[in-house]
């Protein structure tokens, strides 16, 4: 166990350290000289050359990434050249809105798909489970784009439902009542998204554990019902479930950039396209940096739970 | 017929699948005594299965259709709500699965697998069923119980594995213990040591006992009595010498030639059963061994044998053209 | 016994290792044996004894670690590429689970024509001759099953598809890896007689690997007993089944169980369960299950010697020959 | 032969299982989008850029069976051209993503040893970038946008999951001892290859790659959403819902008729592939 968490760790770091490679070269990627890319083609011989001298682009390519990383480490990703703020605190009043919105879609969507999936597998291809099948089924091909834009075509157009329409996003901090029916759309239509994936996979696999041998032996024990789904047959399957969690939850971090767009709610989606839309490349650098390690430790994290809830998966 | 544990009676267990109708069980009919050992013989498909989870109610409930009677201890089980089974499971009849790799939840540690049964059956409180479940798994032979008491079952050796099973099983003191195929897959010097282990428990807990096999060789020496099924219907049953040394019935003679024996010299040609055992989903109408029947007639192939009494009590068999009823032990074993 | 013929397969010091450092495992611990021509060899041993790792490994289907292989005179231990594959067509594999020994997605036919077809050997009509003559020998009529899928046979049947598979390049030598495990006791007779009848028919060479004694014994020429990775008793399969030399070996024929209710049981279990292979016992492998174990066998290995002509024992006090 | 031989039956009916009506309507919509789409050009249809100021944000008509936009557009013929860029982002990038992942894949998991320890490593790497963001990025930064640009990139960044897949499902068959018994008789890799993985592999390939298909035209949708991908006036089935999200309370035909042909269009896919996946029995592959 220990063995393991430890070779994770290890290549947790180095996995840590291609992103940061990654996001860094990102630039040479791209055709053309940093500075334009970074100021575009208008910019000034003045700001080129403090450009030049922040990033030491005159230097070897080696001892650039070294500064660089020495500076995020520090916690400086750059100023912006666009917005002449800095990207870590730009960061760092985006976050907490993607953070809200995880949990609030994340907690609506395990709270519908655990007790639906597992009554569904109660009784395959019974009357629930066709109706919830094919239901998921549907949800699965509907976009988010689109359940949001109808969403709020019918409940803050149609409706009139207050605070839920565009641009009427307002901090947490300010007021919490009205933060949270701001969100309510979009929270709503991410954990749709997450139910339908959640209820797929958890009802499978129930179905499958419930076939096993040890489910019956369960039952052989004289056990109630109750008892055997959920501690018998709950745990065995939702190894694939926490999987596809991390991956999804990892998605979740500024891939709701499509809800927050449209909504106007300034997370790091939205602080993304916009960065793209005015060509700040600092502040898309620094999102991509910051993003891809937060994907790494979610599914490190979901990782670990699942070698708790799976003694088998450690051990081999 | 009250000092009887286990009486069964006409049973049948029918499949509706997609593809017809499969009567796994066919009607089959017999009783087990306390603290007697039954062996019932057969190959695959043969219904011994199936007829082991009809009689502890186990079977799934969809798309299946049990008739007959089950009396255990007095009680039917045909028809039985799980309610009404869950009282008596555990604590009345208990199950040892074949394959102890997929009958211990893989993510339960052990101990938790058996103190489970005690508290939830039996009310203990958490402690006491620790000391009985660690005080159990001595009794099945596990070394340092204490410290196996928190190992998952990935970390336990088949032969152990299978412990852990049977002292589940034993966990609440079962009048019956069916055991299916509990050796199947272990190899043969861990095969002896469950096969003793469970013979000398019976004798500790006073239960009795049916041992579910392929292997002849498993219930010769175990059993007081065997039952030969054959496509979901007894063929031959009766005191285990008799099976063995006097049997009438012409697949007991087939199964026993047909399997190599450690006391033959090399290259001994086997008999051979032509064929394999039939599709229960079209049986024919006759005897349903007569398309293997080197011997059948074209009444086997047109009407059903049902079981006559042979010589000694208890003896039944089911042929048209039985073997003869002196001794035929110099031919089973040789 | 055998001694005057020229073995078809020698097998010296054969290893396997699985892993590295710490965590290895010798599955197969330095092994030597020869297979006479036209004789079956049967190896025997309980599961994780490493008698599978061998046959693995004497196709190469798992690389040797150390040893050497030499299939008529021609060492096949280093061989690679075409070499190999042509020094496989000598010597065929047989493997336990019939069913996924074939691929579903085939006709039995082109599953039996394929080694035909890989090597182009023969073709048209002279492919078809074959492989009909291959499935009648093996007792599944061509024209009526040869159009079949492989998923839509049974075990004993698709065994039987293997058997002829392999025949089919003509190999002097079959290994048969617990070919009979898998199938119900009648269907287990019919293919133990086949591989008898198709031996005598093409004058096959069979390495008989199984776990089942009584199985062994009836196919066998000669017997090979595995423990640990190494052999510990190797002899004509009536002397040691008569007169077993080693505690093991006397310990797994108690064991098996005779189908008559008056056979007496051996009486002597034998206790506990084989060590891990990870850190296996030191001198003799099998010492710490053995109630005659003496200090000399924790210190030194014994090696397989010579009690009575042809029939070897690796034990320091095997038990003499009555 | 001496022994008499049993009688093969048919153990699994081989025709018991039936992809049923619901599936051929599925493929019959699949197959008139993409004829639809291919035709455009030659169907009576009104030009899709061609704006009629008599007729703006008009409801269904017999004329303009599905409407007009804000620009008095035919919806119904934007439809028709808005489909092209789906299919061909959606089969494009397959095509990349499949033609490298695949034979990668099959060779790791055929293989195994270094090369696929090597290999899987960098491609668990490729897998924790969040690619969506990764696409963005490129995508907006690569300009001139372009229809090809975008399905090289999309069609990249879906390789490590096509070689996840392809690898997990080719190590399932190629761990089968038919594949051994295939090495044993003397057969080259090749063969192997294609005689006994593929055919075996084929059908979880195939109802993956429907279900990549599905995904990548739901990623072109939202791409085309916050306008990244073909620019207007070019019409796509994500840049027409966007564009009239503006006027939506005026005329939500604009949404709902583009939103309807795009989850249509996925749901036939899902359902396709969901189907052959029961219908092969592919269970031992999460996809």
């Amino acid at each position: 166990m220990l063995k393991y968490m430890v070779r994770r760790l290890v290549m947790l770091v180095g996995i840590v350290f291609v992103i940061s490679v990654g996001s860094f070269y990102l630039i040479h990627l791209l055709p053309g000289d940093p500075a334009t890319v970074i100021l575009g083609t208008g910019a000034s011989p003045a700001n080129r050359a403090i450009l030049y001298k922040q990033l030491g682009l005159n230097k070897p390519i080696i001892e650039q990434y070294f500064i660089w990383i020495g500076n995020v480490l520090h916690g400086n990703l750059g100023t912006s050249f666009i917005s002449q703020t800095s990207v870590a605190s730009t960061i760092r009043t985006a976050f907490p809105i993607d953070l809200e919105l995880i949990i609030l879609s994340q907690v609506l969507a395990f709270a519908a798909a655990i007790p639906l999936a597992m009554r569904s597998a109660r009784k395959p291809n019974g009357f629930l489970d066709r109706v919830l099948s094919a239901g998921s089924f549907t949800l699965l091909s509907i976009p988010p784009f689109i359940i949001i834009v109808l969403l709020v075509l019918f409940i803050s157009i149609k409706l009139g439902v207050n605070n839920t329409g565009p641009s009427s996003f307002v901090p947490f901090t300010s007021d919490w009542v009205i933060n949270l029916e701001s969100l309510s759309l979009p929270a709503f239509t991410l954990a749709i998204a997450s139910f339908v994936v959640y209820f797929r996979i958890l009802r499978s696999d129930m179905i499958a554990t419930l076939q096993e041998e040890f489910i019956t032996m369960a039952r052989s024990k004289g056990l109630s019902r109750r008892r055997i789904m959920w501690r018998h047959a709950f745990r065995p399957s939702s190894v694939a479930l926490l999987g596809t969690a991390g991956v999804n939850i990892g998605g979740l971090l500024a891939g709701s950039f499509v809800v927050q767009y449209l909504l106007g709610i300034p997370g790091l989606g939205y602080t993304l396209i916009a960065g793209i839309a005015s060509s700040d490349y600092l502040l898309v650098q620094g999102i991509v940096l910051v993003v891809s390690v937060g994907v790494v430790l979610i599914n490190f994290f979901f990782d670990f739970i699942i070698s708790l809830v799976d003694p088998r998966i450690s051990r081999e | 017929m009250t000092d009887r544990l286990l009486v069964v009676e006409n049973l049948r267990t029918t499949f509706r699948t997609v593809s017809g109708v499969i009567p796994a069980v066919g009607g089959v009919s017999f009783d087990l005594g306390a603290n007697e050992t039954l062996g019932i013989v057969g190959e695959s498909g043969s219904g011994k299965t199936v007829l082991a989870r009809t009689i502890m109610g186990l079977q799934p409930r969809t798309n299946i259709e049990v008739s007959g009677s089950v009396l255990l201890n007095g009680q039917q089980v045909v028809g039985a709500s799980e309610r009404v089974m869950r009282e008596m499971w555990a604590t009345q009849v208990a199950m040892v699965f074949q394959d102890p790799m997929t009958s211990l939840n893989p993510v339960m540690r052990i101990g938790r697998q058996i103190d489970e049964t005690l508290r939830v059956r039996l009310g203990m409180d958490r402690r006491a069923a620790r000391a009985r479940a660690i005080e159990l798994l001595n009794m099945v032979g596990i070394p340092s119980a204490e410290a196996r008491y928190r190992a998952f079952p990935t970390e336990l050796s088949g032969g152990m594995r299978q412990r852990v099973v049977i002292a589940t099983a034993l966990a609440c003191s079962p009048k019956l213990l069916i055991a299916d195929e509990p050796t199947t897959g272990l190899d043969v010097t861990i095969q002896s040591q469950i096969l003793n282990l469970l013979d000398s428990l019976k004798q500790q807990l006073d239960m009795s006992v049916i041992l579910i096999t392929h292997d002849l060789g498993v219930v010769a020496t175990r059993t007081s009595r065997i039952i030969v099924m054959y496509a979901g219907q007894i063929v031959e049953m009766g005191a285990t010498r008799d099976i063995f040394h006097h049997h009438r019935m012409r697949y007991t003679r087939a199964l026993l030639d047909s399997s190599p024996k450690v006391a033959n010299p090399s290259h001994t040609r086997l008999a051979v059963i032509p064929g394999r055992p039939p599709n229960l989903s079209t049986l024919p109408p006759g005897c349903h061994f007569a398309p293997r029947c080197a011997f059948a007639t074209e009444q086997c192939h047109r009407e059903r044998p049902t079981l006559q009494a042979a010589d000694s009590p208890g003896h039944v068999f089911a042929c048209w053209n039985p073997l003869a009823a002196s001794t035929n032990e110099g031919d089973s074993t040789r | 016994m055998s001694d005057h013929r020229t073995p078809l397969l020698k097998v010296r010091d054969l290893t396997v290792t699985f892993g590295k450092g710490t965590r290895s495992v010798s599955a197969v611990a330095g092994v030597s044996f020869d297979v006479y021509e036209g004789e079956t060899l049967g190896l025997v041993g309980e599961s994780g004894c490493g008698k599978s790792t061998t046959g693995k490994a004497l196709m190469k289907i798992v690389a040797p670690t150390s040893g050497s292989i030499e299939l008529n005179g021609v060492d096949i231990t280093h061989q690679r590429g075409r070499a190999l594959r042509h020094a496989r067509t000598h010597m065929q594999m047989i493997f336990q689970d019939p069913i996924s020994s074939l691929n579903p997605r085939r006709r039995v036919r082109s599953i039996v024509a394929e080694p035909l077809d890989a090597w182009k050997t023969a073709s048209g009509a002279e492919r078809d001759r074959i492989v009909n003559d291959l499935l009648n020998k093996v007792g599944i009529d061509p024209e009526v099953y040869g159009n079949r899928y492989a998923r839509q046979f049974s075990g004993g049947q698709c065994q039987r598809i293997s058997i002829a598979r392999s025949l089919a390049m003509r190999p002097q030598m079959l290994i048969c890896d617990e070919v009979v495990s898998a199938l119900d006791v009648s269907v287990q007779a019919q293919i133990l007689n086949l591989l008898e009848d198709l031996k005598a028919e093409y004058g096959l060479t069979l390495l008989f690997i199984a776990h089942d004694l009584a199985v062994v014994k009836n196919i066998s020429d000669r017997v090979a007993v595995m423990y640990l990775g190494k052999i510990c008793e190797i002899g004509p399969s009536d002397t040691l089944y008569e007169t077993p030399g080693h505690p093991y070996t006397q310990f797994l024929l108690g064991a098996a169980l005779e189908a008559d209710p008056d056979s007496v049981d051996a009486g002597t279990v034998l206790e506990g369960e084989p060590p891990s292979p990870h850190d296996p016992p030191s001198g003799c492998r099998f010492r710490t299950r053995c109630p005659f174990a003496t200090e000399r066998c924790a210190a030194e290995e014994p090696q397989l010697r010579e009690v009575a002509v042809g029939h070897q024992v690796a034990c320091h006090y095997p038990f003499a020959a009555a | 032969m001496s022994d008499v031989i049993d009688e093969p039956t048919v153990l699994t009916p081989l025709r018991g299982k039936r992809l049923g009506p619901l599936f051929w309507v599925c493929v019959g919509w699949l197959a008139l989008n993409v004829l639809a789409a291919i035709l455009a050009n030659f169907l009576p249809l009104i030009d899709p850029l061609f704006q009629n100021y008599n007729v703006i944000n008009a409801g269904p008509s017999l004329h303009h069976l599905l409407g007009t936009d804000d620009l008095g557009r035919d919806i119904l013929s934007r439809i028709v051209f808005g489909s092209r860029v789906s299919l061909a982002v959606g089969s494009g990038a397959m095509l990349i993503g499949f033609g490298v992942g695949m034979p990668l894949g099959m060779l790791a998991a055929y293989r195994r040893g270094r090369f696929d320890s090597i290999l899987t490593a960098v491609m668990y790497v490729l897998l924790a970038f969040p690619a969506i963001i990764a696409v963005i990025a490129v995508i907006s930064f690569w300009t001139p946008r372009t229809l090809l640009k975008i399905i090289i990139v999309i069609g990249l960044a879906s390789v490590p999951l096509v070689y996840r897949v392809i690898r997990g499902a080719t190590l399932a068959v190629a761990t089968k001892d038919y594949v051994i018994a295939a090495q044993v008789q003397g057969c080259t890799d090749r063969r192997i290859l294609f005689r006994e993985l593929l055919p075996n592999i084929a059908p979880i390939a195939v109802s993956f790659l429907l279900i990549g298909v599905a995904t990548v035209v739901t990623l072109e949708g939202a791409l085309a959403f916050l306008g990244l991908s073909v620019n207007p006036p070019t019409p796509s089935w994500g840049n027409m819902i966007n564009e009239s999200r503006t006027v939506m309370a005026q005329n939500p035909w604009l949404v709902i008729f583009p939103s309807l042909a795009l989850c249509l269009f996925l749901l036939c896919l899902n359902f396709i592939g969901d189907r052959l996946r029961s219908y092969f029995d592919v269970t031992e592959v999460k996809l």
